[in-house]
């Protein structure tokens, strides 16, 4: 293998770190889901990575089923960020807080 | 008999069934054709009873069906036909013939009319069902129907408040004594295994039994009949029973519901013979009520309610009868009782009717020749309930009063002497008040009086006659006469415990008729001397002198009262305040303090819930951190 | 044996009779949107399908032998032992014809009374049914568990959505109160099971099996005050019965027919089957404080009833005494106090029902419950009162009436397990034919309270309809009540048997109560 | 030698790109920045021979999401945000401690493993010998993994359902600007307008 896995680890790491941190502080809507696809992408470097190192494709195929989902949650999150908006005339995370206690 | 007997309550419920279903949209003003029809049918149904029932040694039973199969608790539908419900068929049904035709005149034209006779019919079969059940739950649910009609009944002007409350105090009073009935049925089912009369007689006279327990069993079923018979202290509901219609009155408050108590304790003899404290208490009782109640009867001035109490009272005299062993004088006057009460009542009712609707005697009199139907008969009544020769009163009540002097009750006897004297003067008091003297009606009233239909007539002339000569038909001689003959049979295994032999008619009895006839003679010449000779006067005085106790009896010993503020006042009171207090107060505020608590935990801890997505997500995050942390530390 | 008795009738009859009701909900909700006639009809067609197939399964049913007929067993969670088994004996085959019996009633009866959402109303009607049914099929612990909690749902949503004005509160604490028996039921069936398992070394959640396990003391006394707890509460017991009240009054009259009919009633099938079917031993041990508690609340339910302003409560609170006739004659341990008690159940199923029911059509005329606002209502409404007093005297125990005869015999088995207990239950029936006299003397009798009021319309012929069978019901049990018992002798011998090796330590202490008590 | 330069090439510009998504406050950009970094993801696919993997990454992700995200964006009147805050103002400190030390751990645990290969055989000469990537993973795709492919197409459409149902507007709707204050609800047909 020309590339050691640590790499790819690391660089999965990289992203998904990022990834969350945009998750937790960032107040647009839009860059909070942006985010959450950063995430998934850093997983699916991790599974590719693998996927090479164990000499198979099962990690592949796992992609393949990733991205699937992430192509649902952008499409039922999308659908959400409208309804919210037309409801709401907002996108600010922390104006939705009707399940305050 | 087989078919016969099941068919003798079946037709009155029968006629119940078609009135109250046809009645209101079909029958309307001629409701009454059916049940007096199948009352008709089942009176000639009685008098074949009667035929096949005399001379025979045994009861006959009929069972129709298993009412109560639990285990060795097996309580069939049956009917038992002896001689003491051969009476007892005699008298409901003939009396009851009698007063529903009576009904179709004084009922007339009232709207519920159809709903009038669909009661009377129910109230005829549960009557016949109490006298011809052979055991005692049959005779409890007779007991209890029969309540439940009259509870009808009683309310059966609805719409007025006092009569709807009448009748909810006569169904409660009644609860209170069945409550010792029930108990009292049960203690005989744990005892001899069964509920069925021959069966629990038979173990009675076998012996072997307790004499507690019999004592016990005694006491309760007393109750219950201290109830049904308005026995003091819980007469209380009778007077105002007087709320119904006044056929009601006479069929049920006078003539047969009031004297199933008396019933139920004859039929219990063996019981009763057995445990002699409980007769003690029955006689006593019986005495009591007897000259409590007819003390209560001279003042009162509604001519149903004199009537009320004089029932009461010759109730008392009845079990003053059975406290002594006295089964067939007691049965016999519960007879002769019938007769006359019933007449007296109708006849009152005739003056209510013919005076459209008046019952204050202090607004009648000289009625005489205005309705001299009426008139006659209730002095036939009259003399009968005052008990003066030949009439049929003197014959049973002296029975009575002899037997309790010949077995040694002078107190007993001296009591029921006094209020003898005291029956007499209030029924003519009523006599003199209502038809004798001057007119005190309103010019308006006495315009319109009118002798009543033949409907109510009739009857009136039947039970009149019945009045006049039934005693002596069947009373003579005392204690051996036709009645006694009869009905021996059935008293024969009590008055074997008792050890009653029978005495010849001798010279004392005839002292004793002649003192009881004086007594009741004086009775009624006093009440002349009273009432028609100087009525101004006189009452008053006599009212004045013993102020007090005048007031305490025309409030009726204030029982009412004392019942109010004591047993009912107690029973509100306390409802209230275990519903208000331990019910809502402890049992529901401890749940909800509970709920109370949880709920102030939760807004201590709520503002940790921001509501807010990404508050959470750090928290997580922090969490994870804390974990991965450890677990790359240690 | 086990599995003969499903071919009585040839097919599966008790999953169908369970799941019947839920299927015409089914058809409903996905079918009929938005149609009220075809789903109300679809709903009266699906109960009266199960009450006619309960029907059958009586005339198939065995009524000399205690053990359980038609069963059917399935695997179903074989890891842990559980089963779809279902059977039912004499006790719970009463119960469902009670249950079908009155879910037709309550159909019919609820025909115009909800307004909005009646699709839901009537699928939760249905599915409410299949929940009860299934609690008296279940022969498996876990089975019972799903039917009880399913059962719950739906009566919650009919209180809490169709209910009157404090609906919300009621509706909650109905639930909570219910669940928090349920989770001590569910923990305690943890904890039966789990020590069964370790003993015989297989987990099983059968009810027969685990009721010939034979625990230890300290496992029956535990299980036993946990599973007693769980009924008590829906039976309900004095002091758990503040729910009851609250319930009945914020319901719908469905539900409350329903709530009354035979909700109840599944606290006590629950004593009969567990508590005594499991823990005996505990149960015998139990039973002084059991009757205690009855007996009060005999009287205590007939005081409060007494006082109530409003009819609706005082129905609820006559229900806490008649329900405590029904603990009492259960726990006498002799054949006349069981047969009757479970009698009583299917009476005051009947009786209850049908006040509330009567109690609803009132409410649907004037929109008021207060007894101070009716008056002469025999006036205007001469069938309705003549119905009402029909149910009044049945529930007040008059002979020839079904009441009586349940109670009569409850009150028998109570005199003979001690006296005193009999004579203060007596006490409780004074004091009823007290408060539902006087209810009914100031509902129906006196002056007419309101001119309005003259204006109402008599029963119509569909609200007749539900009373008759009531009615009718009503005088069969009362005089001849024969074949209704006639189910109940082998089971309540079963019970006896089961509970009668236990008597012997049990009876030195009722005598000592009873002499000290001062018994006859 | 050349692929590790290029991985480090792809890696630098997908991390910096990643960053720069996470800061903007524009969405726009944000969005294109995002799309920059998903085709050097792809890139880095191609480097481990996964060349399918590689061509799904741009069409599904770098086309058809952010295309419609992109729409959405373009559709919603996004530009007042902008002049809006835009981080949690207590939790972005803790975040930017937090990220970077949590990162720091993963990459320790990381490295002080030791990686071993499992050794399936898949080698990319395999592979290739195989009829290459795109060949053996459909082959793979349709047989041993046929069950999870179909349900994979089922949350598809769910998802499909699921956005058409909440994205469509009711009849009557209103609408509420803060809480579910209903003085503050105006009527969906005036938003409409505005939207």
């Amino acid at each position: 293998m020309v590339i050691p896995i640590e790499w790819y680890l690391v660089l999965s790491a990289f992203l998904f770190a990022i990834g969350a941190a945009g998750v937790l502080m960032r107040r647009n809507l839009f860059i909070v889901l942006f985010s959450i696809e950063l995430m998934m992408n850093a997983v699916n470097i991790n599974l590719v990575g693998f996927s090479r190192l164990h000499e198979n494709l099962i990690g592949q195929n796992f992609v393949l089923f990733t991205m699937t989902v992430a192509a649902a949650e952008a499409a039922i999150g999308l659908a959400i960020v409208t309804a919210l908006y037309r409801n709401r005339r907002t996108l600010m995370v922390d104006m939705f807080d009707v399940m305050k206690g | 008999m087989n078919y016969v007997l099941p068919l003798i309550p079946a037709l009155p419920l029968v006629a119940f069934f078609i009135t109250l279903f046809l009645g209101k949209w079909w029958l309307k003003d001629s409701a009454h054709w059916i049940p007096i029809l199948a009352m008709a049918g089942s009176f000639v149904l009685s008098v074949a009873a009667f035929l096949a029932i005399r001379g025979e040694e045994h009861a006959m039973v009929v069972e129709l069906w298993r009412w109560i199969p639990v285990g060795d608790f097996q309580v069939p539908i049956a009917f038992q036909l002896d001689q003491l419900s051969s009476v007892m068929l005699l008298v409901v049904t003939g009396v009851g013939t009698l007063i529903f035709i009576y009904s179709k005149g004084y009922m007339h034209g009232d709207p519920g009319y159809y709903r009038f006779f669909a009661y009377l019919s129910l109230f005829a079969f549960s009557m016949l069902m109490l006298v011809l059940g052979a055991n005692y739950l049959l005779l409890y649910l007779g007991w209890e129907a029969v309540g439940l009609c009259s509870y009808y009944l009683i309310g059966f002007y609805y719409h007025k408040p006092s009569a709807a409350s009448a009748g909810k105090k006569a169904f409660l009073t009644n609860r209170v004594g069945d409550f010792g009935f029930g108990l009292g049925v049960m203690l005989i089912f744990v005892t001899f295994g069964s509920l069925d009369y021959l069966h629990v007689f038979e173990a009675v006279e076998h012996g072997g039994t307790s004499e507690g327990i019999l004592l016990a069993i005694g006491l309760l079923l007393f109750m219950g009949a201290m109830g049904k018979s308005a026995q003091f202290p819980l007469h209380v509901w009778l007077p105002d029973a007087m709320e119904g219609p006044t056929p009601v009155s006479a069929l049920i408050h006078a003539a047969t519901m009031v004297t199933a108590g008396v019933y139920m304790v004859a039929r219990s003899s063996v019981i009763f013979a057995s445990a002699p404290t409980a007769m003690l208490v029955v006689g006593a009782v019986g005495a009591f009520t007897a000259i409590f109640a007819a003390s209560i009867g001279l003042v009162q001035n509604d001519i149903k309610r004199v009537m009320a109490y004089s029932t009461v009272s010759q109730l008392g005299y009845m079990f003053m009868a059975l406290g002594i062993g006295a089964w067939i004088p007691a049965i016999f006057h519960l007879v002769t009782h019938a007769f006359f009460k019933a007449l007296l009542f109708l006849g009152s009712g005739s003056v209510i009717h013919s005076l459209g609707g008046e019952q204050d005697m202090r607004k009648m009199g000289g009625l005489a020749r205005k309705i001299p139907f009426t008139y006659w008969t209730l002095i036939a009544g009259a003399f009968a309930l005052a008990g003066v020769f030949p009439f049929a009163g003197f014959w049973s009540k002296d029975e009575i009063l002899g037997m309790n002097f010949k077995g040694g009750g002078y107190i007993i006897w001296a009591v029921g002497l006094i209020a003898a004297f005291i029956t007499a003067f209030y029924t003519f008091r009523l006599i003199f008040m209502t038809f004798w003297g001057e007119s005190r009606m309103d010019p308006e009233v006495e315009k319109h009086v009118h002798e009543s239909p033949w409907s109510m007539v009739v009857p009136l002339m039947v039970l009149g006659v019945l009045s006049v000569g039934a005693g002596a038909l069947l009373g003579i001689p005392p204690e051996g006469g036709l009645f006694a003959k009869f009905l021996e049979p059935v008293f024969e295994p009590a008055n074997q415990i008792l050890g009653v032999h029978h005495e010849a008619f001798a010279a004392i009895d005839v002292i004793l008729m002649i003192v009881s006839l004086a007594v009741a003679l004086s009775g009624v010449a006093l009440a002349y001397v009273f009432y028609v000779r100087r009525p101004d006067d006189l009452p008053q005085k006599a009212g004045a002198i013993s102020q007090p106790l005048y007031k305490a009896v025309l409030n009726k010993w204030y029982i009412d009262e004392i019942y109010d503020a004591t047993i009912i006042r107690l029973t509100i009171d306390g409802s209230r305040w275990l519903w208000r207090v331990v019910d809502a107060g402890v049992i529901d505020g401890a749940v909800n303090g509970v709920a109370r608590l949880w709920d102030i935990a939760g807004r201590i801890v709520s503002p940790f819930q921001t509501g807010r997505v990404q508050n959470y997500a750090v928290v997580m995050f922090v969490g994870l951190f804390v974990i991965v942390t450890a677990v790359i530390v240690f | 044996m086990e599995f003969g008795f499903a071919e009585q009738i040839g097919f599966r009859a008790l999953s169908l009779l369970t799941f019947l009701p839920s299927l015409g909900a089914l058809i409903m909700v996905l079918f009929m949107r938005g149609r009220p006639s075809a789903y109300k009809a679809t709903a009266l067609v699906a109960s009266l399908a199960t009450f006619a197939l309960s029907v059958y399964m009586l005339t198939a049913f065995d009524s000399s032998t205690a053990a359980f007929q038609f069963q059917e067993n399935f695997v179903w969670i074989e890891n842990f032992g559980i089963n779809y088994h279902m059977g039912v004996d004499g006790i719970s085959m009463l119960m469902l014809l009670l249950t079908s019996f009155l879910s037709v009633i309550a159909i019919i009866g609820s025909w115009n009374y909800v307004k909005d959402r009646e699709l839901a109303f009537f699928a939760s009607l249905l599915i409410l049914e299949t929940g009860m049914i299934g609690v008296f099929t279940s022969m498996d612990l876990f089975l019972f568990y799903v039917f009880w909690e399913v059962q719950l749902i739906p009566m919650y949503f009919i209180i809490g959505i169709w209910g009157g004005a404090r609906r919300i509160y009621a509706a909650t604490k109905f639930f909570l109160y219910t669940f928090t028996g349920s989770v001590l039921m569910l923990v305690a069936t943890l904890a039966v099971v789990w020590w069964y398992g370790k003993e015989s070394g297989a987990l099983t959640f059968d009810i027969l099996t685990l009721q010939n396990a034979g625990f230890p003391s300290n496992i029956q006394f535990w299980g036993f005050l946990a599973f007693f707890v769980a009924f008590a509460i829906k039976v309900p017991m004095f002091p758990v019965h503040t729910w009851l009240p609250d319930a009945h009054v914020e319901a719908p009259t469905a539900g409350s027919v329903i709530l009354a009919g035979v909700l109840l009633k599944m606290g006590v099938y629950g004593m009969i089957r567990f508590c005594i079917g499991f823990f005996p031993e505990a149960t015998v041990n139990a039973v002084p404080y059991i009757m205690v508690l009855s007996v009060i609340a005999i009287v205590y339910g007939a005081a409060v009833s007494l006082v109530q302003p409003d009819m609706k409560k005082l129905v609820a609170y006559s229900s806490v005494s008649h329900m405590g006739f029904v603990t009492a004659g259960l726990f006498t341990f002799n054949q006349q106090g069981i047969e009757g008690s479970v009698l009583q159940m299917v009476n005051h199923g009947i009786l209850t029902g049908a006040l509330f029911q009567m109690v609803g059509f009132f409410y649907e005329r004037t929109h008021t419950r207060e007894i101070k606002d009716y008056g002469g209502m025999a006036r205007p409404l001469p069938i309705a009162a003549a119905f009402f007093s029909l149910f009044v005297l049945g529930s007040l125990g008059l002979p020839g009436l079904n009441g009586f005869v349940g109670e009569f015999l409850i009150l028998l088995g109570v005199f003979q397990y001690m006296k005193v207990f009999a004579v203060i239950a007596s006490l409780g029936i004074i004091l009823g034919a007290g408060y539902l006299l006087w209810m009914y003397q100031r509902t129906m009798f006196g002056e007419l309270t309101n001119e309005k009021w003259l204006s109402l319309k008599d029963l119509s012929a569909r609200e007749v309809l539900t009373l008759v069978p009531l009615a009718a019901m009503s005088v069969v049990i009362g005089v001849w009540p024969g074949p209704f018992l006639e189910m109940l002798h082998a089971p309540s011998l079963e019970i006896i048997a089961k509970v009668e090796p236990f008597m012997a330590q049990q009876h030195s202490l009722v005598q000592m109560a009873s002499t000290f008590l001062g018994g006859f | 030698m050349a692929e590790k330069l290029l991985f480090i090439v792809f890696a630098a510009f997908a991390v910096a790109g990643a960053l720069g998504v996470i800061t903007r406050s524009n969405v726009v950009h944000g969005l294109i920045l995002l799309v920059f970094t998903f085709i050097n993801v792809a890139g880095i696919f191609l480097l481990t021979q996964a060349h399918f993997l590689a061509v799904i990454q741009i069409l599904v992700y770098a086309g058809a999401i952010l295309v419609l995200f992109a729409f959405v964006v373009m559709f919603l009147n996004l530009r007042e945000f902008q002049q809006e805050e835009q981080f949690h103002r207590g939790q972005k400190w803790a975040v930017v401690v937090l990220a970077p030390v949590m990162l720091a751990e993963i990459v320790f645990v990381v490295t002080a493993v030791t990686w071993s290969s499992v050794g399936d055989g898949f080698t990319p000469e395999a592979i290739a010998a195989q009829g290459g990537n795109v060949m053996v993973l459909g082959e793979q795709l349709f047989t041993k993994m046929l069950l999870p492919f179909e349900i994979a197409s089922l949350i598809l459409l769910v998802g499909m359902v699921g956005a058409i149902l909440l994205a469509a507007k009711e009849d009557g709707e209103s609408v509420c600007l803060r809480e579910w204050d209903d003085d503050d609800c105006v009527s969906a047909s005036l938003v409409e307008r505005e939207v």
